[in-house]
C-alpha cells in the first residue's frame, strides 16, 4: 500500500484515532479502528477510504469517488430496512473525502485460512483435510443465494458479486452456522433490470468458477438453490420472476461463452 | 452532563446534558435562536445517544470540510439531527413543540485537547433537574412515532431490537442532503 | 510437475526452433523463435523465461483508407498475397538454410479471430508442414499475446490486460487455465477506437489508435474534460454506449450542428470542443475504465503484477495510467512490451506453440487444424504452468 | 434442392507427391454449407481433381475461386519453399 495513501488517512484521523490498514481493494483501503468515531465505545470499527486516484482524470475521480461513495452509504441504509437481509452497518459518511465508517463483521479463520469472507472459507475446506461437499459449506452457500434473492427480489443489485465480497460471520468460535453478509456496494443500484441481476448472477457464477473451479458445479447450484428460494416463498410471481432472471442469467452465461471476438 | 472530544476533533469540546422537568421553557424558547451559544434540542425526539452523537460528528465533518449550511454550532446541530435538508424542518428538534425534556449540546472550539472538568454553569440558564444521559432514560420517553414520520420509517420496518432502531436513525442522518 | 524439455529437439541440436504464422485479423506475422535446452526447465514452472531468442520477426499490415474497416474477403486476400514471401523471408532472416532439418514445429493462429485470414494462413502452414515433415501446433491467439508478453518481461504470475481490436479481457492463471475474470460485455476497446478514427475519418495507418493517441496529445484543453458514460460493471465493462455518445458528438461536430451547446458556445456559436479534445476524453475515460477493472482483478486474486498485451497495450498513456494505478499498490509493477510484441505477431505464434510442443501436444491429423473464430482464452489447457 | 450444378478441375503438380500433398492440406476444411455445395478432392497420379457440385452458379463460383485461391497458396509454397 502506498505510504502517500496512508499518510493522507492519518493526517485525517489525527493521531487521537489510530487505524491499522487491513486490505486494499480496487476501489479503497480498509483499515480498522479500535476506536468508534464519535461513540465512547471500543470494538473494532472498519474505516473504508476511497483515495483518489492519480490514473484517472481529477473530474473523472472526484465524480466517482463522491457518487459510490455516497451510493454505498444509500445503498447501505435502505438495505438494512429490508427484513432478513444483512448487510453492515453505517456507522459514518463523509462523501467529500471519500470516507465511510462500518460496523466490523467477520474474524480471522483458524489455521491461518485468512479472513472470513466467502473465498477463504471455500478454499478452507478444499484444503488440507476438509471435505467441499461438507453440509457446513451446502449450507452456507445456500443462505448466500438467499441473500442475494432478497437483494434481488427487492430492487437492488450489487454489481460486483465476488466470493471476497461477501463476509462470513458467527456468534461465536464454536458456532457452526454461518450467517453471509454482503459487502462492498460501490457499484450497486437500484434496479429491477433483469439484465443486471442476470450479470448479477453470471459474475458470481464466474467468481466461483475461477477460484474455486474444482468445486465450481456444486456451488453455483447451491447458491441458485438458495437464491431461487426466495422468489418461492412469493408464489406464483415469485415463480415467473425467478423464470425471467435465470432465464437472463442463461443469456448472459451464453452471451459470455460465444461473444464473438472478431477485429 | 458529559464532556467529550472526538477522537478525530481533539480541538473541539462537546458537553451534553439532559435536563427533565424544565419549568423556564418559553424563556429558553425565545432566546433559543439568537443569544444562546449552545443547542436547545427537544428530548423527547432523542432515541438513543447514538442518534445524538451521529449528528454531532456530521456537524464537525461539515464544519471541517465543507462548510456549515447555518449561522452556528447551535443551529447546526438541529440540522444534522433533521433527516430533511430543509433548515425549517430542523426547528422540530429544537424547542418548537413544547417540551420540558430538554438536551442540550455545546460545541467549543479549544486550543488544547485535554478534557476539562465539566464546567456545569454553561446550562445554567436551563432550570430543570439534570438526568442521566443514556439510551434507556431516552428511549423510554421518546415520541417514536412522531420520529418515524420525521425519518420516513414506516410501519413496516418493525425492528426486534432498540438498537436497531437507532441504526435507521443513524442512517439518515449520515445520508442527509447526500 | 512440468517437464519442458520432454521432447528432445530434431537433429541432436541444443535448442528447439519454431515458425510461427499469424493472420487473425489485418496484420499478417511470421517469426522464428528459438528456445535453448536449459537444465531448470526440466523441474518446475520456468515458463516466463524460456531463454528464447528471435530469430526473426516479419508482419505485413493491410491497411485500409481512412474512413474504412477492413473485411474479411479483402483480409484474407491481403494475406493470401503476402504469406509465402513472408514465410520465405523470415526464414532468410533468420538463418534457416534447410527448414525440414532445422525447424522442429510449425505454429499458426487456430482463433479466435476473423474465419477467411485465419483460413488463408493455415493453409500455407499445413503445405510447409507436409513439404518439410515438420509438425504443426494450432495456437490459441490470446496465450500467444500472454505467453509472448511474460517471457519478453519475465512477469511471473501477472494478471493480464489483453487488449485488442477484437479482445478486451482481463485474465489471470489458475488451476491450468488462463481464466477470465473480466471482460467486454459488447465490443472491444480496439474496435471502439477504430470505429471512432472511421468515424473521424483519420488514417487507419499505422493503425487508428495509434493516431488518435497523437491527437489526444494535442488535446489543449486537458482540465476540462468532456464527461461521458462510465460503465465498469464489476469486473466487466461495456463500451458501446460510449462509442455511441461520442460518435453522435462527433457528427454533431462536423455537421456544425450549433444546437448542441455541449459542443458550440452558448453565446459566440463558437466550437468549444475540438476534434483533438473529443480523443482525449475517449482515451481518459475507457483507459480509466481498463485500469480500475484491472486493478479489481489483481485485488481479487491478490496479485501485484500487472502484464499488459495486445496492439492497444502500446499506448503510452495506457502505460502510464496503469503505471499509475500499480504505484499506489504495494511492490505493484507494470509490465508492457513495445509494438513489435504488442501488435500481433508471428513470434508470439512461435513461442506459444513451441511451449506447447514441449509439452508433447502438437497435432496428429490435419482434422485438428481446422480454424475457428471462436476460440476463448480459458479452453486452453495450460499444461507448461504449475 | 438437388445439387445439379457442377464442375470439375484438373490441376497437374510436378509430381504425385505434390498433388497428394495438395489433397491433404485442402480437405480438412469443412463447407460452410454442406447442403448448398460440395467439394470433392483426390489425387490421380500427379494430377489434382477436384469435384464442385452446388445449387446455382453463383455458390458455384464463390466455391471454385476460394479453392483456387487456396491452390495458389499451396503451389506458391511448394515453388518457394520445398
Amino acid at each position: 500500500m502506498s505510504e502517500d495513501v496512508l499518510a493522507k488517512v492519518y493526517e485525517y484521523l489525527t493521531p487521537g484515532l489510530p487505524v491499522v490498514p487491513i486490505a486494499q481493494g480496487a476501489e479503497a483501503v480498509v483499515f480498522t479502528s479500535e476506536k468508534h468515531p464519535y461513540l465512547p465505545n471500543s470494538g473494532k470499527f472498519i474505516l473504508k477510504y476511497r483515495p483518489p486516484k492519480r490514473y484517472r482524470h481529477p473530474s473523472i475521480d472526484k465524480a466517482l469517488t463522491k457518487h459510490r461513495t455516497i451510493g454505498e452509504a444509500r445503498l447501505l441504509t435502505k438495505l438494512f430496512l429490508i427484513e432478513g437481509l444483512k448487510v453492515p452497518k453505517l456507522i459514518a459518511c463523509d462523501a467529500y473525502n471519500g470516507y465511510l465508517w462500518l460496523e466490523f463483521l467477520g474474524e480471522e479463520l483458524p489455521h491461518g485460512k485468512g479472513f472470513s469472507n466467502l473465498k477463504n472459507f471455500l478454499w478452507m475446506y478444499a484444503t488440507d483435510d476438509g471435505d467441499p461437499y461438507c453440509s457446513i459449506v451446502e449450507e452456507t452457500l445456500k443462505k448466500v443465494g438467499q441473500q442475494i434473492g432478497l437483494l434481488h427480489w427487492n430492487g437492488y443489485c450489487h454489481g460486483d458479486l465476488t466470493s471476497s465480497n461477501i463476509v462470513l460471520s458467527r456468534s461465536g468460535k464454536n458456532e457452526t452456522s454461518w450467517q453471509p453478509y454482503l459487502i462492498d456496494f460501490g457499484l450497486g443500484s437500484t434496479t429491477d433490470s433483469v439484465e443486471d441481476k442476470g450479470v448479477d448472477l453470471y459474475v458470481l457464477e464466474r467468481a466461483i468458477i475461477s477460484t474455486h473451479s474444482a468445486h465450481a458445479e456444486a456451488y453455483n447450484e447451491w447458491l441458485l438453490k438458495g437464491f431461487s428460494e426466495i422468489y418461492k416463498r412469493y408464489g406464483d410471481a415469485g415463480e415467473v420472476k425467478l423464470k425471467e432472471v435465470t432465464k437472463r442469467f442463461q443469456e448472459v452465461r451464453l452471451r459470455g461463452r460465444k461473444r464473438s471476438m472478431i477485429g | 452532563m458529559i464532556v467529550s472530544r472526538f477522537p478525530q476533533f481533539p480541538h473541539y469540546e462537546i458537553s451534553i446534558a439532559l435536563y427533565e422537568d424544565v419549568t423556564n421553557v418559553e424563556e429558553l424558547r425565545a432566546k433559543a435562536n439568537s443569544s444562546l451559544p449552545f443547542a436547545l434540542i427537544n428530548a423527547s425526539l432523542v432515541f438513543s445517544v447514538e442518534q445524538l452523537y451521529s449528528a454531532v460528528y456530521r456537524v464537525l465533518i461539515e464544519h471541517t470540510y465543507n462548510k456549515i449550511q447555518t449561522a452556528s454550532f447551535s443551529s447546526e446541530c438541529l440540522l444534522r439531527l433533521s433527516a430533511s435538508t430543509k433548515v425549517s424542518e430542523s426547528q422540530k428538534f429544537g424547542l418548537k413543540y413544547p417540551s420540558n425534556r430538554i438536551i442540550c449540546v455545546n460545541i467549543e472550539e479549544t486550543t488544547d485537547d485535554s478534557i476539562e472538568r465539566p464546567d456545569e454553569t454553561i446550562f445554567e440558564l436551563v432550570k430543570g433537574k439534570s438526568a442521566v444521559l443514556e439510551d434507556e432514560n431516552l428511549s423510554k420517553k421518546c415520541d417514536a412515532d412522531t420520529l418515524r414520520k420525521i425519518y420516513k420509517l414506516d410501519q413496516t420496518f418493525q425492528p426486534e431490537r432498540p438498537d436497531e432502531f437507532s441504526r435507521a436513525l443513524v442512517n439518515a442522518i449520515q445520508l442527509r442532503g447526500l | 510437475m512440468v517437464n519442458l524439455n520432454a521432447v528432445a529437439p530434431g537433429g541432436g541440436r541444443e535448442y528447439y526452433v519454431a515458425l510461427g504464422l499469424e493472420g487473425s485479423a489485418n496484420k499478417l506475422g511470421v517469426g522464428v523463435v528459438k528456445h535453448p535446452v536449459v537444465g531448470k526447465h526440466e523441474g518446475g514452472d520456468f515458463s516466463y523465461d524460456c531463454e528464447s531468442q528471435i530469430l526473426s520477426n516479419v508482419r505485413d499490415t493491410y491497411i485500409t483508407p481512412a474512413g474504412e474497416g477492413f473485411l474479411p474477403r479483402d483480409t484474407a486476400r491481403h494475406h493470401k498475397n503476402w504469406c509465402v514471401r513472408l514465410i520465405k523471408q523470415a526464414l532468410e532472416e533468420a538463418g534457416i538454410q534447410n527448414a525440414a532439418k532445422d525447424l522442429d514445429v510449425i505454429c499458426f493462429t487456430k482463433g479466435p479471430g476473423m474465419g477467411a485470414p485465419l483460413h488463408s494462413v493455415v493453409v500455407a502452414a499445413r503445405t510447409c508442414s507436409l513439404l518439410w515433415g515438420v509438425p504443426l501446433v494450432g495456437v490459441n491467439h490470446c496465450v500467444g499475446h500472454i505467453e509472448m508478453g511474460r517471457e519478453i518481461t519475465k512477469a511471473v504470475d501477472p494478471v493480464v490486460l489483453y487488449v485488442s481490436g477484437g479482445n478486451t479481457q482481463v485474465i489471470a492463471y489458475s488451476e491450468k487455465r488462463y481464466r477470465i475474470f473480466g471482460e467486454t460485455l459488447d465490443i472491444a476497446i480496439g474496435n471502439c477506437l477504430d470505429r471512432f478514427a472511421r468515424t473521424l475519418r483519420i488514417s487507419n495507418y499505422p493503425s487508428p489508435g495509434y493516431n488518435i493517441e497523437q491527437l489526444a496529445l494535442n488535446c489543449k484543453k486537458k482540465d476540462t474534460l468532456l464527461e461521458l458514460p462510465y460503465t465498469v460493471k464489476g469486473m466487466d465493462l461495456s463500451m458501446s454506449g460510449i462509442l455511441a455518445y461520442i460518435d453522435n458528438l462527433a457528427k454533431d461536430l462536423f455537421r456544425d450542428n450549433r444546437k448542441n451547446r455541449q459542443l458550440f458556445d452558448r453565446d459566440s456559436d463558437e466550437a468549444k470542443i475540438s476534434v483533438e479534445d473529443l480523443c482525449f476524453a475517449l482515451q481518459e475515460n475507457l483507459f480509466a475504465m481498463l485500469v480500475e477493472i484491472t486493478e479489481r482483478a489483481m485485488a481479487h486474486v491478490n496479485s501485484n503484477q500487472v502484464l499488459i498485451v495486445g496492439g492497444v497495450g502500446c499506448n503510452l498513456r495506457l502505460q502510464e495510467m496503469m503505471q499509475q494505478m500499480c504505484q499506489d499498490r504495494a511492490n505493484g509493477q507494470v509490465h508492457a512490451t513495445d509494438e513489435r510484441f504488442c501488435i500481433d505477431n508471428g513470434v508470439m505464434i512461435a513461442h506459444a506453440g513451441l511451449l506447447q510442443y514441449r509439452m508433447g501436444d502438437f497435432v496428429k491429423d490435419l482434422s485438428e487444424t481446422v480454424v475457428t473464430q471462436k476460440f476463448r482464452t480459458d479452453e486452453v489447457y495450460v499444461a507448461w504452468r504449475e | 434442392m438437388a445439387l445439379e450444378h457442377s464442375l470439375d478441375l484438373q490441376i497437374p503438380f510436378e509430381t504425385p507427391q505434390q498433388a497428394q500433398i495438395a489433397v491433404k492440406v485442402l480437405k480438412p476444411d469443412p463447407i460452410l454449407r454442406p447442403d448448398d455445395f460440395e467439394v470433392d478432392y483426390v489425387s490421380n497420379g500427379s494430377v489434382l481433381e477436384v469435384k464442385f457440385r452446388s445449387i446455382d452458379d453463383r455458390v458455384l463460383r464463390v466455391g471454385v475461386s476460394s479453392v483456387i485461391n487456396s491452390v495458389k497458396t499451396v503451389v506458391e509454397a511448394m515453388d518457394e519453399l520445398s
